[in-house]
């Protein structure tokens, strides 16, 4: 085992680490926004939102993440040239960057597992409770923004935790649309070194630590929240 | 009861395969590279490889008198591969480099031909380093290319963008995500050829020479400790070339003139 | 709107008015037509076998079950309807409706505290958001109903952590805290462990005795002849009996009803 | 307006005569490629998944009955695979496999074997599951009612025969939509397979003959389906399955 390369490559990996957690972080966090009106129209939309949301979600989590995040980045890639002006417009430099499709990919990916997440988790709430808000008065919106909403997400809590770390494994897939996130990294590395198994071997327990540190702010988190479950 | 048996039962024939599934044997192993490197080596609509160092490799096995079976890896992992001895030689346009040379060994040289940059065709011919400053050029992981450009235009000021094959990044040339496209002139020339490239794209020039860097040509890698096989290969190279097998097969596949091919030595 | 104000005749101003409800479910018809006024002041009782239609009754006056005929009125305010496409009246007025239920406090058999506020929230959380009270103002009030349930020390718990009893006195308080005009009791205590049903019964007592005007759907016999100022026994859907709870509870004219009372002692 | 609704109905049929070609079967088009990837796809599946079961049905045995070390080591792998991505393992596992196996079978005095890709990505894919497989059944096992387990010991019955003829069958359907997902996590994580390539499955295919053809959209796209129809066709096979297992149980209880 050798690791002098550690020396001169540990730039790229805090770089890489920097880009795998703002991958995860933004995911999680645009990706659960989606979930949550991808949950409820599925308990309470109307026919025309619920069938497009039921859709997606199956459509998600019945394919690899890989193929969705390659259609994205290549078959969106090939469109692209088709639409004229687009390359000048302002949100190329956005859109010409792996890292949105990556971004995009995971974000939908998140929204359709999580989105199921909450289906049940507003199904998961006791209907009693929303009766009691709608009966002192609350309107729809009021009963969702203050009752249903907050009831269905500390319910979902506890399977965060698990969501997330499986978002955190999945993100290392950005590398093969040229994102140099921590596997990015490593690849670079695997390439100028030839060295095989040390660099793996180096981020796996990376993701260890990281694994290790959600699990720990979860834990936390729920801490605060002293709902006996 | 008998479903759960019947489970336990399919899962030690599973486990049972997997072993046996390493028993296949052949007297030499070849790794392909599993990315379309056309026309040297793609994968065609019926399912087979076909291509110049397909034809190169069926002709030096039938020259060597052995029946050789192939074994598909990523670019990336062919050297690794090589090593931990998934198959014994690899053919997959590997350029003979120092680097690289630090890690695995290499036949003599089986054919060579200059690097070339494309880009879009609006815009200008200038390859100077300098004019690349801002530019972003993509290149397949691993290669001399992407070492090059590392070496002169990075240096210069322009991003770099690997990708896991050629086609892909050649796929970003034309979608417009990256400035310009460094690989071998053949393949490259091959994709401005085809309907995709003479749509987007044009060669911008040949960039200068560098041995160190670039190489001295495509060779056969082998393990360091396999110099009896390096030494089988290379006189089966040579035999080819004296014959005028690779100039037969560059004919076939209009490439004859374009490339330096093995010496009859 | 002023139902304060003293009828023609002086008797008290009817709080609630229910006209000829109809109560459907697919094919079976739960309520038959009932009738019911409650004037302030007054603790109106139903009781009936389980499934008689008396819990549907109360839930359609806030309109937590949809009638499928029959007119609402609360303090004196009639709730506009319109049949919908499930054949069953809705409230057309979204805002009318919201409004009315702040007028109507409504205690549930499963309490449906709302699980992730603690006590002192679910208390303060409607009088805020409903009734746009300040926060101060809220709290103020909350505190002291919390004091008249006997819960002022357990504030700050979840219900989760409550006992029944508790967490039905804690529903008591955050239907009160919205100075409902009436207070819409259902099946109260059939949740709850025979020990702990008294201390509930307790407050509802005294609720009465302060002269609130309470519609009450409950099993415990003695309790609603104690505290009723009308009775109505439900039987199939229909009103079998109905007077004051000497008469309904000491000597029905309904046979049915006669042995139903008796029964339940 | 009409002009351009025309000539846009015409490139779109043109693409569709395209499309049509692309996906045909035989030498001219991809579609048996990409049923062949299929099956490959789903030939991989099965044998990590049965791989995954045995390692797990192992390790679940071990996790509640073997020796505090057995314990420790097992909880170590599980940990391990559920922290580090499956590309990590994949390619770790990939290249460092064969040296390991060889090693080990060195120790023993065999010879050097040829781990070929299908095995090797089979091994990865099945290590990976063994992990997810140990929990599912180790809970699966704890979640049968506890009357059962001593009535079996009362009639005296030994370990083997219990295992065998009380604990899995009384297992199975606390297990059973543990394990359907785990087939449905298998089919999909295949497909990593393809980042190191060898492997004729789905993803390789389609990734080849998209860099050949251009038609990533379509290819890609045409690719999302198929995996789609075998998650749907898995979740109806299951369903099956499930109810199977619980009528077994209802018969034995």
């Amino acid at each position: 085992m050798v690791w002098d390369w550690l020396f001169t490559y540990w730039p790229q990996l805090l770089y890489g680490l920097w880009i795998t957690l703002v991958l995860l972080v933004l995911s999680m966090v645009l990706g659960m926004l989606l979930a949550v009106p991808i949950g409820l129209v599925q308990v309470t939309g109307p026919w025309w939102l619920k069938y497009p949301a039921r859709g997606f979600t199956t459509f998600i989590r019945g394919t690899p993440l890989l193929i969705q995040l390659w259609l994205m980045y290549y078959g969106l890639g090939q469109i692209f040239p088709m639409i004229p002006g687009l390359r000048h417009s302002f949100m190329w430099p956005v859109l010409r960057e792996g890292f949105f499709y990556a971004v995009l990919a995971f974000t939908l990916s998140t929204a359709g597992y999580e989105g199921e997440v909450m289906r049940g988790a507003f199904l998961g709430v006791p209907r009693g409770e929303l009766e009691a808000a709608r009966a002192i008065g609350m309107s729809p919106f009021q009963v969702l923004r203050r009752v249903w909403l907050p009831r269905a997400l500390r319910l979902v809590l506890p399977t965060l935790n698990g969501e997330t770390i499986l978002q955190l494994k999945s993100t290392p897939l950005a590398y093969t649309v040229t994102v140099m996130d921590l596997m990015g990294a490593t690849s670079m590395i695997r390439q100028d070194t030839y060295r095989i198994y040390e660099p793996l071997i180096f981020i796996a327990v990376i993701y260890m630590f990281i694994t290790f540190v959600i699990t720990k702010g979860f834990s936390y988190l729920e801490r605060q929240v002293p709902v006996k479950r | 009861m008998t479903l759960s048996r019947r489970i336990l039962m399919a899962a030690a024939g599973a486990a049972a395969m997997v072993f046996a599934a390493g028993a296949a044997q052949a007297d030499i192993k070849i790794g392909l590279s599993s990315e379309p490197y056309p026309p040297f080596s793609s994968k065609n609509a019926a399912g087979v490889w076909e291509g110049w160092e397909i034809d190169f490799m069926n002709a030096l096995c039938a020259e060597l008198g052995e029946k050789c079976s192939t074994e598909e890896v990523s670019w990336d992992g062919i050297i690794p591969a090589l090593t931990s001895k998934k198959f014994d030689a690899i053919i997959a346009s590997m350029s003979i480099t120092p680097e690289r040379k630090k890690t695995i060994d290499f036949t003599d040289m089986y054919y060579n031909s200059p690097a070339l940059i494309i880009g879009p065709k609006d815009g200008d011919k200038d390859i100077s380093p300098e004019h690349f400053k801002g530019k972003t050029f993509g290149v397949q992981v691993s290669t001399i290319h992407s070492n090059y450009v590392d070496k002169y235009f990075k240096a210069a000021g322009a991003e770099v963008k690997t990708y896991g094959t050629e086609d892909e990044a050649k796929a970003d040339l034309a979608a417009g995500r990256v400035d310009y496209v460094q690989g071998d002139s053949l393949t490259l020339f091959t994709y401005l050829d085809s309907d995709a490239g003479k749509a987007c794209c044009e060669a911008k020039g040949f960039p200068p020479d560098d041995k160190e860097v670039l190489g001295e040509g495509m060779g056969m890698g082998v393990r360091k400790e396999d110099t009896a096989l390096k030494d089988k290969l290379n006189k089966a190279i040579h035999a080819l070339s004296a014959k005028g097998i690779l100039t037969e097969i560059s004919k076939k596949w209009g490439l004859d003139g374009r490339m330096t091919i093995a010496t009859p030595q | 709107m002023s139902a304060k104000v003293e009828g023609a005749n002086g008797t008290r101003p009817e709080a609630v008015v229910v006209h000829d409800l109809h109560k459907t479910f697919g094919d079976l018809e739960v309520l038959k037509g009932v009738s019911m006024t409650a004037r302030e002041g007054d603790v109106v009782t139903m009781i009936g076998a389980s499934g008689s239609g008396k819990s549907t009754f109360l839930r359609c006056i806030n309109f937590l079950e949809m009638p499928t005929q029959g007119k609402i009125t609360v303090t004196g305010e009639e709730i506009a309807l319109k049949r919908a496409h499930d054949g069953d009246l809705h409230p057309s007025d979204r805002k009318q409706l919201e409004r009315i239920r702040t007028r109507l406090g409504m205690v549930f058999q499963s309490f449906n505290l709302w699980q992730h506020m603690n006590v002192m929230q679910n208390v303060t959380e409607a009088p805020v958001h409903v009734l746009g009270l300040s926060k101060a103002e809220a709290t103020e009030r909350a505190e002291a109903l919390l004091n008249k349930v006997g819960l002022y020390e357990k504030r700050d718990v979840y219900p989760a952590f409550l006992s029944g009893g508790q967490q039905q006195r804690a529903a008591i308080a955050r239907a009160l805290a919205m100075n409902p005009r009436v207070m819409l009791f259902d099946e109260p205590t059939s949740a709850l462990d025979p020990e702990l049903v008294g201390e509930v019964l307790k407050v509802i007592r005294d609720l009465a005795e302060e002269g609130r005007t309470m519609i009450l759907v409950t099993h415990e016999m003695k309790f609603a002849r104690g505290v009723s100022s009308h009775v109505i026994y439900l039987h199939k859907g229909v009103i079998e009996e109905e007077g004051p709870p000497a008469q309904v509870f000491g000597s029905p004219k309904s046979e049915r009803c006669r042995q139903f009372v008796s029964n339940s002692h | 307006m009409l002009r351009r609704g025309t000539d846009l109905g015409f490139r779109m049929s043109a693409w569709l005569a395209k499309a049509l070609v692309l996906l045909s079967w035989g030498p001219a088009g991809y579609g048996d490629e990409l049923f062949y990837g299929a099956l490959r796809t789903i030939e991989i599946s099965v044998l990590a998944y049965f791989l995954g079961l045995t390692i797990g049905a192992l390790g679940a045995t071990g996790k509640l009955y073997g020796p505090k070390w057995l314990k420790e080591l097992l909880h170590g792998y599980t940990t391990l695979v559920r922290a580090v991505p499956e590309l990590v393992l994949l390619l770790l596992l990939y290249y460092a496999g064969t040296d390991v196996v060889n090693t080990m079978l060195g120790g023993f005095g065999k010879g050097p074997i040829e781990v070929n890709g299908l095995a090797a990505a089979v091994g990865v894919l099945g290590f990976v599951q063994g992990a997810y497989s140990t929990e599912v059944i180790r809970a699966a096992i704890l979640a049968i009612p506890h009357g059962q387990m001593e009535a079996a010991r009362a009639f005296g019955m030994g370990g083997p025969l219990m295992a065998r003829r009380i604990i899995l069958p009384a297992m199975l359907p606390f297990a059973m939509p543990g394990l359907a997902n785990l087939w449905l996590i298998v089919t999909k994580d295949s497909a990593l397979v393809s980042v190191v390539g060898g492997i004729a499955e789905l993803s390789l295919v389609t990734k080849q003959a998209a860099g050949v053809t251009k038609q990533y959209l379509l290819l890609y796209l045409v690719t999302a389906f198929i995996y789609l129809a075998i998650t749907l066709f898995s979740n109806r096979i299951f369903n099956w399955l499930e109810n199977m297992t619980r009528r077994g149980q209802r018969k034995l209880t």
